[in-house]
């Protein structure tokens, strides 16, 4: 990637400095970003990324940076806001800190930079070692004739003594326990009738007869008729007690009459 | 080639002298490793080209191959290649088998209780208690499930047979014996007699009794 | 499950009235065989709901083990599955069988070993680490070859995703589990694997990721 200063042990340091300086510029788009960019610079101190001296770091990457800029290269936004920010970081670092000042110290962001630093360098050879490991299909292998597992679905059925019991008394019904059997059918409750008339009442004016009241498909079948009428009748005694309607009859077996009873009447 | 498959022919020493061969055990595991990885079977010619100088696979397939024996999977001969194959009596292993569990039908649990309540019960005796023919595959199902079986034959005119609930059957039920089974006055109690009227109105006999109609009411009923 | 295979226990009665379970060796014959006949790893659950009832797979797991060791084929852990794998020192017999892994960029591989060392991890703490955005291609491909997988939200504001490695992964890389990533104690030890956030105003991604507002531009150049 970059020509490496050390095979040339004659030539002065300066010179290998230089033409590694100038390698760098010429690969910087060879660079993942700014902190790869710094990872590399630190690796010429030859220091332990611990001991790194991040106000050297710093003053070579602004340096690398004014370098670029001169040769007129195109330096991507971050790269220029790295190097803002390592300027900021370096008068931090030689000015006296400012007990007025807000904020984290010199000190700390450079510390958080080394650990950045060391952080990236340590996955990356994370990711080496990663690589060089035994792989599959490349070192090691699966069994090159799998045997085919069939599939098989088996359906298994279930049933409770509850349902037993139930299908049984099901079957049951149909015969000799018949007349026990209320017939829910033909059946309206007290319940459904309240919340019909309760619905209901609001709409009819006058007095109105209660068979009006009879949901459809329930006046003709006698059986429904006859409760359905006594549900009715027994929601609008109930409606009646809680004051919501009043009821008349004219005479005995008369029709029965119901209307809303008016809000405001004391 | 193939002096280096014989060791002992007159130019086994052209392979010996320039390599060592690896130990036996060694060759026995490049063996091994080829031939599970490898996707088909491979003769011993293909394997030698593969080893190092001067093994022997054929050798080393002779102790693998004991090794193998009685094992989960065995070195087996394809014509003239060898392979691992699964022991023949585990092949029932190469099945995945996924389990779901459905409720009985409801044909299904009414047969089932007319048969635990009734047993031992005929086929015709069940179709006039339902109302409905039952399908045989509703019986079968039951069968299959091991719920039921076969009783004895009904010493009447056809001799039909009979269905009874199995041990299987009491099992999954916790009961001890069919006689445990709740009467129908405790069915009633327990407010099962009363929950769902049949769709129809009053069912008389059903269509579908073909098969016995000799069986009376009274022997059908009496507990 | 645990009453089956572990005998002594209240339940035991039950699993070991009806069925009597195969000897040991038996066991092992039939792991062997579930194994050697599949290329995935097959977890101890899958291995018990195959075998016949009061097996118990994982104590033949262990024996089966130790059989294979030092073999030309060994047995494999793989997170909580097991698999058959050739001895890694015999790859160089496997030259027809190697298959060419896609080449994975620079930058594939270290978000590989980001999201290893760090899972779970976000995309933008994958950002942090790099320094660079992470492009969409990337995560796209190491998701594709099975080797990463969305993880549980991080319970940060915006809830971002994370990402972690696969069993895939570890069966590739030869890996037990995730734990035993070469270096990863050393690298926990040096703090290296601790998400530090940056103190203050520190210049962080090049672009902020949309998915974590907690890293916005405007905080980041203050001051």
């Amino acid at each position: 990637m970059m020509a490496d200063a050390d095979f040339e042990e004659d030539t002065p340091l300066s010179v290998g400095d230089r033409l590694a300086a100038e390698a760098l510029i010429i690969d910087v788009d060879g660079y993942e970003g700014p902190l790869d960019l710094l990872l590399t610079l630190s690796r010429t101190q030859k220091v332990d990324l611990r001991k790194i001296s991040v106000l050297a770091l710093a003053e070579q990457y602004l340096k690398f940076i004014n370098e670029a800029k001169d040769l007129r290269i195109e330096l991507a936004a971050d790269y220029l806001v790295m190097a803002a920010w390592l300027a900021f970081l370096k008068s931090r670092l030689l000015l006296p800190p400012d007990p007025n000042e807000e904020g984290p110290s010199g000190e700390e962001l450079a510390a958080h930079l080394a650990f950045q630093l060391e952080r990236l360098s340590a996955m990356r050879e994370a990711a080496a070692k990663l690589m060089a490991r035994d792989q599959l299909g490349r070192n090691f292998f699966v069994r090159g004739l799998p045997e085919d597992v069939t599939r098989i679905r088996r359906v298994t059925y279930t049933a409770s003594l509850l349902d037993l019991m139930q299908a049984y008394a099901r079957t049951r019904t149909k015969d000799e326990f018949r007349p026990f059997v209320m017939d829910r059918d033909a059946v309206m409750t007290l319940e459904q009738a309240l919340e019909r008339m309760r619905g209901l009442i609001g709409y009819a004016g006058d007095w109105t007869g209660l068979e009006s009241y009879l949901p459809e498909g329930w006046e003709t079948d006698p059986a429904k008729r006859r409760s359905a009428t006594a549900a009715n009748f027994a929601a609008s005694l109930e409606l009646a007690k809680i004051g919501q309607i009043e009821i008349r009859q004219g005479e005995v077996f008369a029709p029965i009459q119901i209307r809303k009873k008016a809000r405001n009447d004391g | 080639m193939m002096a280096e498959n014989t060791p002992n022919t007159e130019n086994a020493e052209i392979g010996e002298s320039l390599f060592e061969a690896p130990p036996m055990g060694e060759q026995e595991r490049m063996v091994e490793a080829i031939l599970f990885a490898t996707t088909e079977p491979v003769t011993v010619k293909e394997m030698s080209e593969r080893m190092p100088h001067g093994c022997d696979p054929a050798e080393a397939i002779v102790t693998l191959r004991k090794r193998y024996e009685g094992r989960g999977v065995n070195l087996v001969r394809v014509g003239d290649a060898w392979a691992i194959r699964t022991a023949a009596d585990l092949g029932f292993l190469m099945q995945k088998e996924t389990v779901e569990t459905r409720k009985l039908s409801r044909a299904a649990i009414e047969t089932l209780a007319i048969i635990a309540y009734h047993q031992p019960v005929t086929r015709a005796e069940i179709e006039e208690i339902r109302g409905v023919s039952v399908s045989r595959g509703t019986v079968d199902q039951l069968l299959e499930m091991e719920w039921i079986r076969f009783g004895r034959r009904r010493m009447t005119p056809g001799r039909p047979v009979t269905f009874v609930v199995t041990a299987e059957f009491l099992d999954h039920f916790g009961l001890e014996n069919a006689r445990d089974l709740p009467g129908l006055k405790e069915l009633r109690s327990a407010g099962l007699l009363e929950s769902r009227p049949p769709p129809g109105a009053m069912p008389g006999m059903p269509e579908a009794d073909e098969e016995d109609p000799s069986v009376s009411q009274s022997e059908m009923f009496e507990e």
